[in-house]
């Protein structure tokens, strides 16, 4: 069942790239992801159980990114239809510089999408922390075409650098690894396997610098994919320019495995007894995202960019949470959904704004509401959501965030947490008020020829986010609480 | 409980009624307002049983948000904020009923889900007992307040100012947040009954005066009140100034109940706290031009006035001295109470003033009077109840705030006499300068000739907007001849609000009432013997020439209207002595030759505290974030740069 | 409350004009000039009760109500003020915070029937007016405060009558400053010289005056009359703390107070000859002078 | 035995030269020449470092990656140079001197490192994390410090036969780990041709990665 969830969408992937008709192949995107869907929904009823030593397992850290990831793929492919069938065969001006450029292949993107999902699949799934490497690795190769869509050279640049920045941090998670094998080998001879089972079972004799230096390593290797500050610096060209379907999942689904690849890391050196270490680390990288991302927020030109950026902030929120431990730790996996659901909406608005007003410039948009009303109202809500505050998801987990630093005792965390979401506040109000209030800046023919699927889907994630403010299903509550435990020291 | 539950049940349909019927023009009006004015008056009978202490309900369901519950509770001080909740969104629902047939021509159903939402929100923040119960609401009260303000978002300035209201709300909510975080450390529950304070109660105390503060209008706090009020359609406006900031202040007394016994340099900071309040809230309403905008701004007077209360009843419950807190609590309480009338009367007639002659600048107005004389009359009266003159409700609340100066004066020691002297002196000042300031808005606004032929003709409102301006003035003359009741009737919640027995409540708020009494009765009598007056002098000029002439003109023989003393002229004296303060800003044109052409001389005062310490803050924070932005200056070298050097300092940190 | 306590607004409602004809004759004097007879301001009162009037068509009701409102705020605030040692009308906690809002409402319905004339000279006499009596408040309401912490009760009666010879032997300093204050304020409140110049000839220079400019006939005479009130009324405060003396016989309090209220008159005659009137600039620096000498006082009685 | 330690040793230390020679080198051939050898170099680490037992896999494996890493790759890079026909590195970001100080630094830094870090394995040269991490850094440094596009693969070449090189040195224990070096290969073939592709594929007419900064923030 568990390998079913990888090979599906590898292998429709794999096809996606022969069928010819492009509504065949469609239909088959979709049907992929729902069937992933339910495979992923049905391991809720019946948790398949984790075999010590299995390369293949589910905990309820997995789970949750799981479901997350594949709901969200579900979403994304029933967008993305509609947005291939909008973009098919066109050829395109570009709007910032004019020139005319056409699209990659659909069977590329199609294939590519597909692709992703069984890599994030594997990611979530793998027991084995050279896999997860390897699946990390897959989820790179795979996304950069999604970026390189559009076939002009502001993606060709955003997707170059994503692919060196993200190979170099890999490479070095990669020594990463090899040190946490080496912190495994027992002087006398003989070693422990890199089954996060078995290394959890191990962990209070592995030598100790070199798990430092291997937590350091994958820290640093696995954060520039996650876009931890200072190894972000590929996130913002490569949501800006990517189409935003493809934004949402990089946003909202591949960051969280990024996320997943450093906890299993902070896992073992929890187990280790190097709580204090690791999560200081965190805690560190976490705020000092949070600071650069306020930083480049505040005064923002370019929407989309401003979202990534968010993204890069919201990374950071949750390396603080968990670096805070206990109630932090829950707090952090309860923001992964609520970010990735508030951040996939967003971008799919984005697109949208995009489609109609043709400009990236906060701005020249203006009367959102007006011209694309239910679009509008979403960019306004999710952009308070985003910020934080009640009655949306994010609030909840932020102020429980806070709650853990103040509980703990670190009051200079709280203090620089609360401030650094204050100054976000002050440069995400203006936009989400200027871009969907006053006269509508669009023409008013590309707006009514949106199709509704474009709004409808974004729609649905606004309900789940408002959702989890006001009302969180016991049964998420429960496996957040298991998923803390792993690495929630207490 | 049960009909508070169906009060609020009423103003979720309407609020959704609103926006289900968003495509017939007409509809969201009618079902907004039915359900609005339906769930007050459901509402305000269990509140005003909670206020006067006949009962206190409770009710508290699980909620699976971490640390959240659903639990509420209807307990004096609960029941005495909301009533006039419940009455002034009544009211201001039929108001605005009449008031936004102006925006003819777009869907109205926004305004209507925002206006109920936000009168369902403060029903909720006042009754909440959990803190995340508590911020949702509180926060759904400043968004859907928000929504009201740039309800207008064509005009740029209304989405300013919705930008810094947004910004400051925020800002202030994150003080909240530390503040319940802080409360709830040590129960373990973020329910109000679980909370204690026994470690730190000062800093909890100083969170809320800010995170409450903020949403009171306390200076330096205040600067999104006067851009927000203004930009909201008037009955917003009223509900926004007469009620919302009022849950600051309800905050606030709420976290005072639950730390205990205060400190006295509690009541030094809020006294000290009010005091600026008040004296820059009417220094900046005398200097505006803007008729609603300085209506704001005597709404940050009031909450300082409050505040000066308040701080007054900490001094007199810190030092023991049981007269002083009772009528400093009573006051303030009773301010409350009175401020929520007068202000919406003030805000529903200014309100119909800018309907009527398209324009807020009291300096092309004049001579409404005479076009809208039950306008006038109206706002008159809501005049001198706010500048507190006797009978009027104002000088009722005013005039116990005044008590428990001098009974700090006369009956205490050391520095709170000093704060005491102090707070009677100022606010004498206040209500000199609250005088001259309302004094300014009537005279230049209503009397004398029309400034501006340009403007429309203007006309009495429609009757649904005359209606509830009419209630409220009533109410304003009815607290002020029955303080004394009122006041005796207030026992349950002061003793709530100042934490003492109600063995010592009961026997000072009746050595207030007595005093009260009298004050009232002269205030009356003074009315009378001015009817008598004027009987006589009918009498005297019954059968005498009494005839008409131009108004006496100096011997210049061509008077024009524009001649008249502007607003700007009339407060010049007090600009200029509280120049240093307010720096107003001055348009001279000098007249120069001997025939001099044109000259003029006009000014206006924006919020110094805006200009001079607000924007110049953002200015400099904001550049010192772009001077972040070569970090990102797009060579890939670089960036893998950071890496390398990240991963190295990390390895010699952790190895070395 | 006996009928006695009527007597100090009975003298006041009658003997008032008296007293500004006492100031017009000693400035007469002063002036080397024989001067008006005494009674002078009441046959101006009877002149301009007989007249018909005159109201703008620019004016709405609010000009009547003016002079009404304010004569009838000074006569209920007159029945609260005590005339020396003889008690008040009525006397209750915080009666003086009445008196003060009392007179406060009286000036606002005079502003507004300034301001209804539509005329610039009534609306530069309102403004003055206006910010000038807003200046004072402070430092009556200090003084007030000084004189009620020295008899521990805010009302004016006791605390007027707390202030004995032995309080002065005690106190005199802070007595002093405190009448300092009170007199800046009285003569401000009656806009006699140094603030305001009630017999000068140009509107421009004028507060009270060219207020009432447009006023004529009865109203006239009720303006005229609540000013004469309203000085009596003020001056009799002032007094009752300067003349400590009670002896329990009616007739002689009555005589030591009336004897204080007019040598007040005569010290204000003497003022007006003797000094010029301020700029007005200089006004407001005056009334802040006057705040810091109640402060003061405040820091006396203290202790 | 010893023989065999001393054959590490002497891999190891030209390895490490190898480095300063991609440093120090301007022509872009002279560059993909060294990163070709160092691939030979690994495949004989490979084979030198588990001592004795000669495993077929193990054997297998080396001569695969030598293939890849020394041959395959090297040819895909001077293809894709002659095609944008760039024959040396023009003024990189930072001089060669400069480079090759800073190479001696870290090695410096890498000489540390392995002082820290001490391979618990049994028998291993305490040369192999010294070199690996040099190896990792000269990439690292390559990378940064210029211009080409095609500069930057080489050097990215480099920073993974450093981590090759580290994972012979514990392949011993767990040969998993050499199925990922192969994998990573296979991953940097894909990563080269892609660039290949893409500047075939024009757009640009140069393949200066520095030039490619169109999107910042600034």
């Amino acid at each position: 069942m568990i390998a079913s969830m990888i090979l599906v969408p590898a292998l429709a992937g794999l096809a996606a790239f022969l069928i010819r008709s492009d509504r065949l192949r469609r239909v088959m995107l979709v049907a992929a992801a729902a069937i992933h869907a339910a495979l992923s929904l049905a391991t809720w009823y019946r948790a398949p159980a984790v075999v010590r030593g299995a390369w293949l397992g589910e905990d309820a850290a997995g789970r949750l990114i799981l479901t997350l990831t594949s709901l969200l793929f579900l979403a994304c492919a029933v967008y993305a239809v509609a947005y291939l069938r909008d973009e098919r065969g066109k050829r395109h001006s570009d709007f910032e510089e004019g020139f005319i450029f056409s699209n990659a292949r659909e069977a590329v993107f199609t294939g590519c999408l597909l692709l992703f999902l069984a890599a994030m699949t594997l990611v979530a799934l793998s027991r084995h922390l050279a896999l997860v490497w390897v699946a990390i690795e897959a989820t790179t190769l795979a996304s950069a075409p999604l970026i390189y869509f559009h076939r002009h050279h502001r993606s060709l640049e955003a997707t170059w650098k994503y692919l060196l920045i993200c190979s170099v941090g890999i490479a070095l998670a990669l020594l990463g690894v090899l040190f946490l094998a080496v912190s495994a080998i027992r002087p006398g001879g003989g070693a422990v396997s890199l089954d996060i089972g078995d290394l959890l079972a191990a962990a209070p004799n592995l030598s100790v610098p070199w798990l430092k230096a291997a937590f350091v390593l994958l820290m640093v290797g696995y954060g520039a994919k996650m876009g931890l500050a200072p190894f972000h610096t590929w996130l913002p060209d490569a949501h800006s320019e990517a189409p935003s379907v493809a934004s949402a999942l990089l946003s909202g689904a591949l960051l969280n495995c990024a996320f997943l690849g450093i906890l299993r890391a902070h896992q073992v050196c929890v187990a280790a007894g190097l709580a204090h270490f690791s999560e200081r680390l965190l805690l560190g990288f976490g705020l000092l995202s949070m600071a650069v991302a306020a930083a480049f927020i505040v005064g923002q030109s370019d929407y989309k960019r401003m979202l990534a950026y968010s993204s890069v902030e919201h990374m950071g929120i949750l390396a603080v949470g968990v670096g805070l431990g206990g109630l932090g730790a829950f707090a952090a996996m309860l923001h992964v959904i609520n970010h990735s659901l508030t951040k996939a909406m967003l971008f799919m608005v984005a697109g949208n704004l995009l489609a109609v007003y043709r400009t990236k410039a906060t701005r020249e948009v203006s009367g959102a509401v007006r011209a694309l009303p239910l679009s509008g109202v979403l960019w306004i809500l999710g952009l308070l959501a985003i910020v934080g505050s009640p009655p949306f998801g994010p609030f909840v987990s932020e102020f429980l965030i806070a709650k853990a630093a103040l509980d703990s005792g670190r009051a200079a965390v709280a203090i620089v947490y609360l401030l650094l979401l204050a100054i976000v506040v002050t440069g995400i109000a203006g936009p989400a008020l200027a871009m969907a209030q006053g006269r509508s800046t669009a023409s008013p023919d590309a707006a009514s020829r949106q199709s509704p699927i474009f709004s409808a889907v974004p729609a649905i994630f606004a309900a789940a986010i408002l959702m989890m403010g006001i009302y969180l299903p016991p049964v998420i509550g429960r496996s957040l609480h298991e998923a803390a435990r792993l690495f929630g020291r207490g | 409980m049960t009909l508070l539950l169906l009060s609020l049940a009423l103003f979720g349909a309407g609020a959704i009624g609103a926006l289900l019927s968003a495509g017939r023009t007409g509809w969201p009006d009618r079902v907004g307002v039915a359900a609005a004015v339906a769930a007050g008056v459901v509402g305000i009978w269990p509140a005003v049983r909670a206020a006067t202490g006949a009962s206190t309900e409770s009710l508290r369901l699980a909620w699976s948000i971490p640390f959240g519950s659903f639990f509420i509770e209807l307990d004096p001080l609960s029941g005495f904020f909301l009533v006039p909740v419940f009455g002034v969104c009544a009211l201001a629902a039929i108001y605005g009923f009449g008031y936004l047939r102006a925006y003819r021509g777009r869907s109205t159903a926004a305004a209507w889900f925002f206006f109920n939402l936000l009168a369902a929100s403060m029903v909720v923040v006042i009754v909440a007992r959990n803190a995340i119960l508590f911020l949702m609401a509180w926060e759904t009260m400043a968004l859907s307040s928000l929504f009201l303000v740039t309800f207008d978002d064509e005009n740029d300035e209304a989405r300013a100012a919705g930008w810094t209201y947004l910004v400051a709300s925020h800002i202030g909510t994150a003080f909240l947040i530390v503040l319940f975080i802080l409360l709830g450390r040590g129960g373990g529950s973020l329910d109000f009954d679980r909370f204690d304070a026994s470690s730190g109660a000062g800093l909890i105390f100083v969170m809320a005066l800010v995170g409450f503060g903020t949403k009171a209008g306390f200076f330096p706090m205040h600067v999104w009140l006067p851009e927000a009020h203004p930009a909201a359609p008037s009955h917003a406006s009223a509900v926004m100034s007469a009620v919302m900031i009022k849950t600051g202040i309800y905050g606030l007394l709420r976290v005072l109940t639950i730390v205990g016994a205060p400190e006295a340099w509690w009541g030094w900071v809020l006294c000290a706290v009010g005091l600026v309040s008040a004296l820059a809230g009417v220094l900046l309403a005398l200097a505006q031009r803007d008729l609603k905008r300085l209506l704001a701004y005597s709404s940050v007077e009031n909450s300082g006035i409050i505040a000066i209360g308040l701080g007054l009843g900490l001094v007199g419950t810190a030092s023991g001295n049981i007269a002083m807190a009772v009528a400093g609590f009573a006051g303030a309480l009773l301010h409350v109470l009175n401020h929520s009338f007068f202000k919406s009367l003030l805000f529903f007639t200014a309100g119909s003033v800018a309907h009527a002659a398209h324009t807020r600048d009291i300096e092309r107005l004049g001579g409404l009077i005479k076009r809208m004389p039950l306008t006038g009359g109206l706002f008159l009266a809501g005049s001198a109840a706010i500048c507190a003159l006797p009978p009027l409700n104002g000088f009722a609340s005013e005039f116990l705030i005044y008590m428990a100066g001098f009974d700090g004066v006369t009956a205490t020691a050391g520095g709170n006499v000093a704060i005491a002297f102090a707070a009677v002196a100022l606010l004498a000042l206040v209500g000199g300068l609250a005088v001259a300031c309302f004094a300014r808005a009537f005279g230049i606004a209503f009397l004398g000739h029309p400034r501006d032929s340009s403007l429309p003709a203007p006309h009495e409102p429609a009757p649904s907007m005359l209606v509830p301006a009419i209630v409220q003035a009533s109410g304003c003359v009815l607290i002020g001849c029955l303080a004394w009741r009122v006041v005796e009737a207030l026992g349950p919640v002061v003793r709530i609000a100042s934490g003492l027995p109600a063995a010592s409540v009961a026997p000072a708020l009746a050595s207030i009432s007595g005093p009260l009494a009298f004050a009232g009765a002269a205030g009356m009598a003074a009315i009378v013997v001015a009817i008598v007056l004027a009987l006589i002098r009918r009498w005297m000029l019954s059968g005498r020439r009494v005839r008409n002439a131009v108004t006496w003109d100096c011997g210049y023989a061509y008077p024009t209207a524009r001649m008249q003393y502007t607003g700007s002229s009339f407060v010049q004296p007090l600009t200029t002595v509280f120049a240093s303060l307010l720096r107003p800003r001055r348009e001279l044109v000098e007249p120069e030759g001997f025939f001099p052409q044109r000259a003029s001389f006009e000014s206006d005062t924006p919020d110094p505290c805006r200009e001079y310490v607000f924007e110049p803050v953002f200015r400099r924070a904001g550049r010192g974030l772009a001077a972040l932005r070569p970090l990102q200056q797009g060579q890939v070298q670089l960036y893998v740069l950071y890496i390398a050097i990240t991963l190295v300092l990390l390895l010699l940190w952790q190895l070395a | 409350m006996n009928s006695l306590n009527a007597l100090p607004l009975l003298i006041a409602a009658v003997l008032a004009p008296l007293a500004q004809g006492v100031i017009n004759r000693t400035k007469a004097i002063v002036a080397g000039r024989v001067g008006q007879p005494l009674i002078q301001p009441y046959r101006d009162m009877l002149k301009l009760i007989r007249k018909g009037a005159v109201y703008s068509e620019t004016t709405s009701w609010i000009f009547q109500a003016g002079p009404v409102a304010g004569l009838a705020a000074v006569l209920c605030a007159g029945a609260l003020v005590p005339l020396a040692a003889l008690p008040a009308l009525a006397e209750f906690r915080g009666d003086i915070v009445v008196i003060a809002y009392l007179l406060a409402a009286g000036r606002l319905f005079t502003i507004l029937a300034a301001l209804d004339t539509g005329s610039s000279f009534e609306g530069m006499g309102a403004s003055r007016e206006a910010a000038f009596s807003a200046l004072a408040e402070p430092s009556l309401f200090l003084a007030l405060a000084a004189l009620a912490r020295r008899a521990g009760t805010a009302s004016l009666t006791p605390a007027i009558a707390a202030v004995s010879a032995r309080t002065w032997t005690q106190a005199a300093p802070a007595l002093c400053l405190v009448l300092g204050a009170l007199l800046i304020v009285f003569l401000c409140e009656n806009s006699r010289i140094p603030i305001d110049d009630p017999t000068t000839h140009l509107e421009l220079t004028m507060i009270h005056e060219v207020m009432v400019l447009d006023h004529g006939g009865p109203d006239l005479a009720m303006i005229e009359y609540a000013g004469a009130l309203k000085m009596w009324v003020l001056g009799a405060i002032l007094v009752g703390v300067a003349l400590p003396f009670h002896s329990g016989a009616v007739w002689i309090d009555t005589a030591i107070a009336l004897a204080g209220i007019f040598a007040l008159a005569i010290v204000v005659g003497l003022i007006e000859s003797l000094m010029a009137r301020l700029r007005l600039l200089r006004v407001p620096e005056l009334l802040i002078a006057a705040t810091i000498l109640a402060a003061l006082a405040l820091v006396l009685v203290r202790r | 035995m010893n023989a065999m330690n001393q054959a590490v040793d002497a891999i190891l230390v030209m390895l490490a030269l190898t480095g300063f020679m991609l440093l120090g080198s301007s022509r872009l051939t002279a560059c993909i020449r060294a990163v070709g050898a160092q691939g030979i170099l690994l495949g004989l680490l490979a084979i030198a470092a588990q001592d004795g037992e000669l495993s077929a896999t193990g054997i297998a494996m080396a001569i695969t990656s030598a293939a890849v890493k020394g041959v395959v790759l090297p040819a895909l890079l001077l293809r894709a140079m002659r095609q944008a026909n760039t024959i040396r590195e023009i003024e990189p970001l930072i001089s060669y001197n400069l480079s090759i100080l800073l190479g001696g630094l870290g090695l410096a830094l890498s000489l540390w490192l392995g002082g820290q870090l001490q391979l618990p394995t049994q028998p291993a040269s305490s040369l192999f994390v010294p070199a690996a991490c040099f190896t990792i850094f000269v990439g690292l440094l390559i990378i940064v410090s210029r211009r080409k596009a095609i500069t930057q693969v080489i050097g990215y070449l480099a920073l993974e036969n450093g981590v090759y090189a580290f994972a012979t040195a514990v392949a011993v224990q767990m040969p998993a780990l050499v199925e990922l070096g192969i994998l990573l290969d296979v991953f940097v073939g894909v990563f080269v041709m892609g660039i290949a592709i893409f500047h075939i594929g024009r757009e640009f007419n140069h393949i200066d990665a520095d030039r490619l900064a169109s999107l910042t923030d600034q």
